[in-house]
C-alpha cells in the first residue's frame, strides 16, 4: 500500500490515520499538503482524513473541496484510484463533487461522540472485504454535521446500485430511529461512488484499530484495503 | 405571512468565517474582494395575516432565539 | 528624562483611575513610582498589569505557601504553565484557568476562548496539547438561566477543543443557587513535550526583535475603561469594545507553526497574549529577563482602523502570540508563518534600559519603569475572619425520609449525581486516538505517544465542603484528586488549582479564601504532590451574595503501562465486591442529607490524609498487581451510590450484605467517609486481598458479590441496573431539553 | 462597493436547523410561527466602484464557492 493522506489547514485527524495505516499496512504514509499539484508518484490509495478544514467556515468541507490538490485527486479518482474520504474527509468529497448529497447539521444540532453500531451492507467492495455483508461493527463518530441528504432520486441510485456500504444500526443490526444518532437518510453511514473506488463514511474506523484503545472493529477495513492492493499490485 | 429576519455579526466583532471565506476566494483567483462577513437569514412563514403582530412576533423570536444580542445585530422585513 | 508628548489624551481624573479599577492608594504608588501624572494609555497599562487577575495582590501572600517543590517537577507555578517529568525524556505540561465572567456574558464564545486560552498557554510552552478538561458550576436548574448558560458553555467549550482537534477527556459539572448569578468556567490544558526543550517567557539580549504572530489585533473585550474611552470619540459604536470571539481553527495554524518553528530552533522567547494582551505579555517577555521593551504599534497588524495606542495595549483579541527570535533564524521563522497563513511582524526589541516604551504615530505614548509595573505592584495583607467550624451532624438523629433503594434512586437522578454523558458526548473525546478510559469514571487514562506510559487526569472540588469549613474542604478537593487518580492506578504527581473566590476586600469571603488554601497546603504535603500551575479568580459575587467557595483542583498522575489501569466497571459476574478504608457513617455536608433529607448542613467529612495515603497506596498495588479487576473511590453520594455506579458502567448487578448494625443504614449506605474504595476480585483473589490489608494493618472488607442484572441490597427490593441506568441517564438531556425532569 | 450575497436552500432540500429552530421557539413560548428556514448572507466589499463589474464578481464568487448549487440558491444585490 502506497497511501497519500491529504493534510489541510485545520484538518486534525490526520495523524490518527496516518498510525493507523502505518500499524496495518506496515507502511508509512505520504502526508500531501494541500496546495500540492500532484499526488506522490505511485500513490495507490488516497486518504481524506477526519477534522476541521478551514474551522468547517462556510460549509463543512467547502473551501478544502476547491485546494489544487484536489484537482488530482479527481483525475487519481477518474482512472480508478482508491479513495477513502473519513467525516471531514467525506463532507469534502461531496463538496468536490467525488460522491453524491451533502451532509447537513445533526437532527439534534449538537456535536456528538460517540461508539455506533454499522451494518456492513456489502463485503463486495475493496473498503468492506474484510468485513461479512450484515456483520455489525462498533465503531465511534465525532461530528456536528454528519446527516446525509441527497435528493430522492439520488437516494433511490444510492440503494438500487448498492452503494450504500455502511448503515447506523442498533447492535443486532436492526435499522432504528434511535440507533441513528445524526439523522441521516435511510440511517446512511458510508457510500461509495458509482465505480465504487472512492467511499466517504462519517465514522472513524481509523480510531477502532487497537483493543488497549476500545476496541478493533476498524481493523478490517484497512487490513482489506491493503489485501486488495497488494494482490492488485 | 411571509418575512424574513436578517443576522449580521456587530461591527468590531471577529467574524472568523469571512476571514477564511476572503482567504478562499483569493486562491481561488476571485480578485477585487475587500472584505467578507457572513450572517444568517431566517426566512419564517407566519400564521397571522397582521402585518404589525408579525413585526412583533419576529422581533419576540430574534430577541429570544436567533440573534445573540451580545454580538449581532437583526433586521425583521415584513414581505406580505 | 523626556516627558512624553501625548495628543489627543485626556487629563487623568479621579473619576478615570476609579473606572479603571485603581484604588487612590494605588494612584498615589503610580505618581510616586513615575513622578508625573500618568497618560491614559499609560493608566490602562498599570490597570491591566495592577488588577487583581494580573497581580494577584490580594492572594500572592497565600499562594507563596504552596508546596511547590519535588524532584519531578520541572517548573513551577511562575510561566504559562507547570512542568513535571514523566520519565523517558519527556514532560507533561499542565494549567488549569478560569473564564468565569465572559462565559456568564456570552456562555458559547466565553467558554470557547477560555479552552483558546489555556490551549496557549501550554502549547506557549513547546508541548503538543494531548487533552483538556474542565470544572463548571451552574445556578440553580430552576434559575431561568441555567438552561442557556449551561447549553453555551458545553457547546462552546466542544465547539473550540474539536475544531482544534483536542480531546476533552473530563471533568464536573455542578449545580447550585449560589452560582446563579455567576457562573464559573474553569478549563485544563495538558500537553506533552520533550524535558529539554521547554521554552520559557524570559527574553534574553540586547536589541533583538520582538516578533508578533498569530492574529490581526481587534478591539475585542477591551475593558474597565470602555466608558471613559467611548466619550473621546465621535464614532462610539463602531469603536465600542467588543466580546472575544474564538477562532479555533487560526489557533489550529498558530499550533503547527509554533511547533514548528520551535523545532528549527528559532526560539529565544515566547509569551502568549492573553489577559491584557499586548502589554501582560511584553512587560512579562522584558521584566523576567532583566530587559527594557520599545514597542511600535504603528506595526502592530490591526483588522481595524483607527485603532488608538489605548485600545492595542489593552485588546483582548485571541489567537495571538508575541516571541524574541534569533535574529539569524527570522527569515525562516517568517517563511512558516506565512506558509500557515497567519500574521508575522516585527513590532518592538529588547533594549537595556530597563523601561517599557511604547510608541504610536512617532509619539511615545508610555514610558514605564518595567520591573515595577510588574514586581512592583501593589500587594495586600487583606484582613481575613475564618468562620466558626460547623457541628458534626449526629447520624442516629438524622430519621431516613425514604428507604434506601428509594433514596438511592432519587440521588441517582438528582443535578449533582446524573451522568454527564450529555455533556461529555458534545466532546470529541477520542481524537489522537490515545484515550484509554473515557469521561464517566473516575479519572481519565490517555495513552502517551505510542506507549506504554500513559497520564491520568481529573478536576475535583466539593465546593459545599469548602463553604461549612475552608481548611478541610480545601484538604479534601486535593484528596479526592489524588484518589480519582489512584483509583484508576496511576501515580499522582501534581496539580493545578484554578481558585475561584467571592469578593476578597470582606474579611469572610479573605478568610475562606485562606482556609482553603491552608487546606491545599496541607493536603499537598502529605500527599507529596505539589503544585506547579494555578489561576485565581476572584468577585464572583452578585449583590454581596458570593459563590460557594470553589478551589478547584486539576490532578495529572502517570501510569508506566497503561494497559495495566482498571476501570470502576463491573468486569464479571461472582467476584468479590470488597470496601477499603473506614466507613463511620458521616452525613453532615452530604448528598443524602441536602437532597433527600433537605437539610444543607454540619460539618463536612474530616480528612485524614495518613489513611488517605496509605489506603491510596494499598489500592495503588492492588491495580498494578493486578489483583483486582474494577476500581472506583467513593465521594458524592458514598458507598451505595458508588456500588451503582460501578453496575451501571457494565449493566452486571450485585447482591450486597445488608448494612452492619453498628451504624444506621442510611448513614453505611450514603455517609461520605473519605478514604475509600471499593474493589472487585475473583473469590480467589480476594482472600489474600483481604489478608493483605489485614497485615497492612487496613480496614477492608467484603460486602457482597457481583452477579445478576440488578442492585440487590439484602432485605431491601431489588432494583434492575436498566432502571437505574434510565434515571442516572435521564435527568440532564430532560432538563436540557425543557421537558420536566423525571420523577423518581 | 458594498454588496450582499444570500445564499438559502433550495425548495424542498430538507433544513434540519430551520425545524430545529420551529420547535425550540415553540418551547420558548413563541406562538405562531409556521415554518423557518435557515440561509446565509454575506456582506461583502469590494474594490471595484462599478456595478455591474461587481455584480459579475460576486455571481463568481457565488458560483464557485458561496454555495453549493446542489442544494442552494444565491442572489446577489450590489447596496452601492
Ligand atoms: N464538564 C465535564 N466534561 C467532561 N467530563 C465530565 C464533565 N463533568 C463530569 N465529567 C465526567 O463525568 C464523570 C463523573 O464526574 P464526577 O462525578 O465529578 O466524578 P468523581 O466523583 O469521580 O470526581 C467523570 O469521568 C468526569 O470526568
Ligand atoms: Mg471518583
Amino acid at each position: 500500500m502506497k497511501a497519500a493522506v491529504l493534510v489541510f489547514p485545520g484538518i486534525n485527524r490526520e495523524r490518527d490515520m496516518a498510525r493507523t495505516l502505518r500499524l496495518v499496512s506496515g507502511r508509512e504514509p505520504a502526508m500531501v499538503w494541500h496546495t500540492e499539484p500532484e499526488l506522490p508518484a505511485g500513490t495507490d490509495l488516497v486518504v481524506i482524513p477526519g477534522g476541521f478544514s478551514y474551522g468547517d467556515y462556510l460549509r463543512c468541507g467547502a473551501i478544502a473541496a476547491r485546494s489544487p490538490v484536489m484537482d488530482a485527486v479527481r483525475t487519481f479518482a477518474d482512472r480508478g484510484g482508491l479513495v477513502l474520504a473519513v467525516c471531514n474527509g467525506f463532507q469534502i468529497a461531496c463538496e468536490a463533487g467525488l460522491l453524491p448529497g451533502v451532509l447537513m447539521r445533526n437532527q439534534n444540532l449538537r456535536f456528538i461522540c460517540r461508539d455506533v453500531y454499522l451494518r456492513v451492507e456489502t463485503s463486495n467492495s475493496p473498503f468492506t472485504r474484510g468485513y461479512n455483508a450484515g456483520q455489525v461493527i462498533k465503531v465511534p463518530v465525532a461530528h456536528g454535521e454528519g446527516n446525509y441528504i441527497a435528493d430522492s432520486e439520488t437516494i433511490a441510485r444510492l440503494e438500487g446500485e448498492g452503494r450504500v456500504v455502511f448503515r447506523y444500526s442498533s447492535p443486532d443490526g436492526m435499522v432504528d430511529p434511535n440507533w441513528n444518532h445524526n439523522g441521516a437518510i435511510n440511517a446512511i453511514a458510508g457510500i461509495v461512488n458509482e465505480r465504487g473506488n472512492v467511499l466517504g463514511m462519517m465514522p472513524h474506523p481509523e480510531n477502532h484499530v487497537e483493543a488497549a484503545i476500545g476496541s478493533t472493529d476498524g481493523y478490517d477495513l484497512f487490513a482489506g484495503l491493503t489485501d486488495h492492493l497488494a494482490k492488485a499490485a | 405571512m411571509k418575512a424574513r429576519v436578517t443576522v449580521t455579526l456587530k461591527s468590531g466583532v471577529l467574524d472568523p468565517q469571512g476571514k477564511a471565506i476572503e482567504g478562499a476566494l483569493r486562491s481561488l483567483g476571485v480578485e477585487g474582494v475587500a472584505s467578507v462577513r457572513q450572517g444568517k437569514v431566517f426566512d419564517i412563514e407566519v400564521e397571522s395575516g397582521d402585518r404589525a403582530k408579525t413585526e412583533a412576533l419576529l422581533k419576540q423570536a430574534a430577541d429570544k432565539l436567533l440573534a445573540n444580542t451580545v454580538i449581532e445585530n437583526y433586521r425583521v422585513e415584513v414581505l406580505g | 528624562m523626556d516627558l512624553p508628548v501625548i495628543p489627543n489624551e485626556p487629563p487623568i481624573t479621579p473619576e478615570l483611575v476609579a473606572e479603571h479599577g485603581l484604588k487612590p492608594d494605588e494612584y498615589q504608588r503610580i505618581l510616586d513610582l513615575i513622578g508625573r501624572a500618568p497618560t491614559l494609555t499609560e493608566l490602562g497599562i498599570f490597570s491591566a498589569m495592577w488588577n487583581e487577575h494580573c497581580s494577584y495582590k490580594s492572594s500572592k501572600v497565600h499562594l507563596r505557601t504552596l508546596p511547590t517543590k519535588a524532584p519531578w517537577v520541572i517548573q513551577g507555578p511562575g510561566e504559562n504553565a507547570g512542568v513535571i517529568d514523566i520519565g523517558d525524556g519527556l514532560a507533561c505540561v499542565f494549567k488549569m484557568e478560569s473564564h468565569n465572567h465572559p462565559s456568564y456574558i456570552e456562555p458559547y464564545q466565553g467558554a470557547a476562548t477560555g479552552v483558546g486560552g489555556i490551549l496557549r498557554d501550554v502549547f506557549t510552552m513547546g508541548a503538543r496539547p494531548v487533552a483538556c478538561l474542565n470544572a463548571l458550576s451552574f445556578g440553580a436548574p430552576a434559575h431561568p438561566k441555567t438552561r442557556h448558560l449551561v447549553s453555551g458553555v458545553v457547546a462552546g467549550i466542544g465547539g473550540y477543543g474539536n475544531s482544534f482537534g483536542v480531546p476533552t477527556v473530563g471533568g464536573q459539572v455542578r449545580f447550585h443557587s449560589r452560582y446563579d448569578g455567576n457562573n464559573l468556567v474553569n478549563a485544563m490544558a495538558v500537553g506533552i513535550a520533550e524535558a529539554d526543550k521547554i521554552f520559557y517567557a524570559a527574553a534574553s539580549g540586547v536589541n533583538m526583535p520582538i516578533v508578533y504572530l498569530g492574529s490581526k489585533t481587534g478591539r475585542d473585550g477591551i475593558h474597565g475603561a470602555s466608558m471613559a474611552s467611548a466619550e473621546f470619540d465621535e464614532d462610539s459604536d463602531a469603536k465600542r469594545p467588543t466580546v472575544q470571539v474564538g477562532d479555533p481553527f487560526s489557533e489550529k495554524l498558530l499550533l503547527e507553526a509554533c511547533l514548528e518553528i520551535m523545532a528549527r530552533d528559532c526560539v529565544i522567547a515566547i509569551q502568549d497574549m492573553g489577559a491584557a494582551g499586548l502589554t501582560c505579555s511584553a512587560v512579562e517577555m522584558g521584566a523576567k529577563g532583566d530587559l527594557g521593551v520599545t514597542l511600535e504599534l504603528d506595526k502592530v497588524p490591526c483588522r481595524e482602523e483607527g485603532m488608538s495606542a489605548y485600545e492595542m495595549m489593552l485588546s483582548e483579541s485571541q489567537e495571538r502570540m508575541l516571541m524574541v527570535l534569533k535574529p539569524e533564524k527570522e527569515n525562516e521563522a517568517e517563511a512558516i508563518f506565512r506558509k500557515w497563513g497567519l500574521d508575522f511582524a516585527v513590532v518592538g526589541h529588547t533594549t537595556p534600559s530597563m523601561r517599557f516604551i511604547v510608541k504610536h504615530g512617532g509619539d511615545v505614548m508610555a514610558d514605564l519603569p518595567i520591573k515595577e509595573l510588574g514586581d512592583q505592584a501593589p500587594e495586600y495583607k487583606r484582613p481575613f475572619v475564618l468562620g466558626e467550624k460547623p457541628k458534626p451532624v449526629d447520624a442516629t438523629a438524622v430519621e431516613p425520609p425514604v428507604g434506601t433503594t428509594d433514596a438511592l434512586k432519587m440521588l441517582l437522578a438528582t443535578p449533582d449525581l446524573c451522568s454527564r454523558r450529555w455533556v461529555w458526548e458534545q466532546y470529541d473525546h477520542i481524537i489522537l486516538g490515545n484515550t484509554v478510559q473515557r469521561p464517566g469514571g473516575d479519572a481519565a487514562v490517555i495513552r502517551v505517544a505510542d506507549g506504554p506510559k500513559g497520564l491520568a487526569l481529573t478536576t475535583d472540588v466539593t465546593p459545599r465542603y469548602c463553604e461549612a469549613d475552608p481548611f478541610e474542604g480545601g484538604k479534601q478537593a486535593v484528596a479526592e484528586c489524588w484518589r480519582n487518580l489512584t483509583a484508576v492506578g496511576a501515580r499522582p504527581l501534581a496539580i493545578t488549582d484554578n481558585l475561584n473566590f467571592g469578593n476578597p476586600e470582606r474579611p469572610e469571603i479573605m478568610g475562606q479564601f485562606v482556609g482553603c488554601v491552608r487546606g491545599i497546603a496541607e493536603a499537598c504535603k502529605a500527599l507529596d504532590f505539589p503544585v506547579v500551575s494555578g489561576n485565581v479568580s476572584l468577585y464572583n459575587e452578585t449583590n454581596g451574595r458570593a459563590i460557594l467557595p470553589t478551589p478547584s483542583i486539576g490532578g495529572v498522575g502517570v501510569l508506566a503501562d497503561f494497559r495495566k489501569s482498571v476501570s470502576l466497571a463491573f468486569k464479571s459476574e461472582g467476584e468479590a465486591i470488597i470496601l477499603i478504608g473506614e466507613t463511620l457513617g458521616w452525613l453532615g455536608q452530604s448528598l443524602y442529607l441536602r437532597d433527600i433529607c433537605g437539610r444543607e448542613e454540619g460539618a463536612p467529612p474530616p480528612v485524614d490524609l495518613v489513611e488517605e495515603k496509605e489506603n491510596g497506596d494499598f489500592v495503588r498495588d492492588l491495580i498494578l498487581s493486578g489483583a483486582v479487576s474494577a476500581a472506583h473511590d467513593l465521594s458524592d453520594g458514598g458507598l451505595l451510590v458508588a456500588l451503582a455506579e460501578m453496575a451501571m458502567a457494565s449493566g452486571i448487578g450485585a447482591a450486597l450484605d445488608a448494612a452492619p448494625g453498628d451504624i444506621p443504614a442510611h448513614a453505611y449506605w450514603f455517609g461520605e467517609d473519605q478514604a475509600r474504595y471499593v474493589v472487585t476480585a475473583s473469590a480467589a483473589q480476594a482472600n489474600g486481598l483481604l489478608a493483605k490489608a489485614q497485615e497492612a494493618g487496613l480496614l477492608a472488607m467484603r460486602i457482597g458479590v457481583t452477579g445478576g442484572t440488578a442492585l440487590a441490597v439484602t432485605g431491601e427490593m431489588p432494583v434492575p441496573v436498566a432502571d437505574l441506568r434510565k434515571l442516572h441517564e435521564g435527568w440532564l438531556p430532560a432538563f436540557m431539553s425543557g421537558e420536566v425532569a423525571p420523577t423518581v
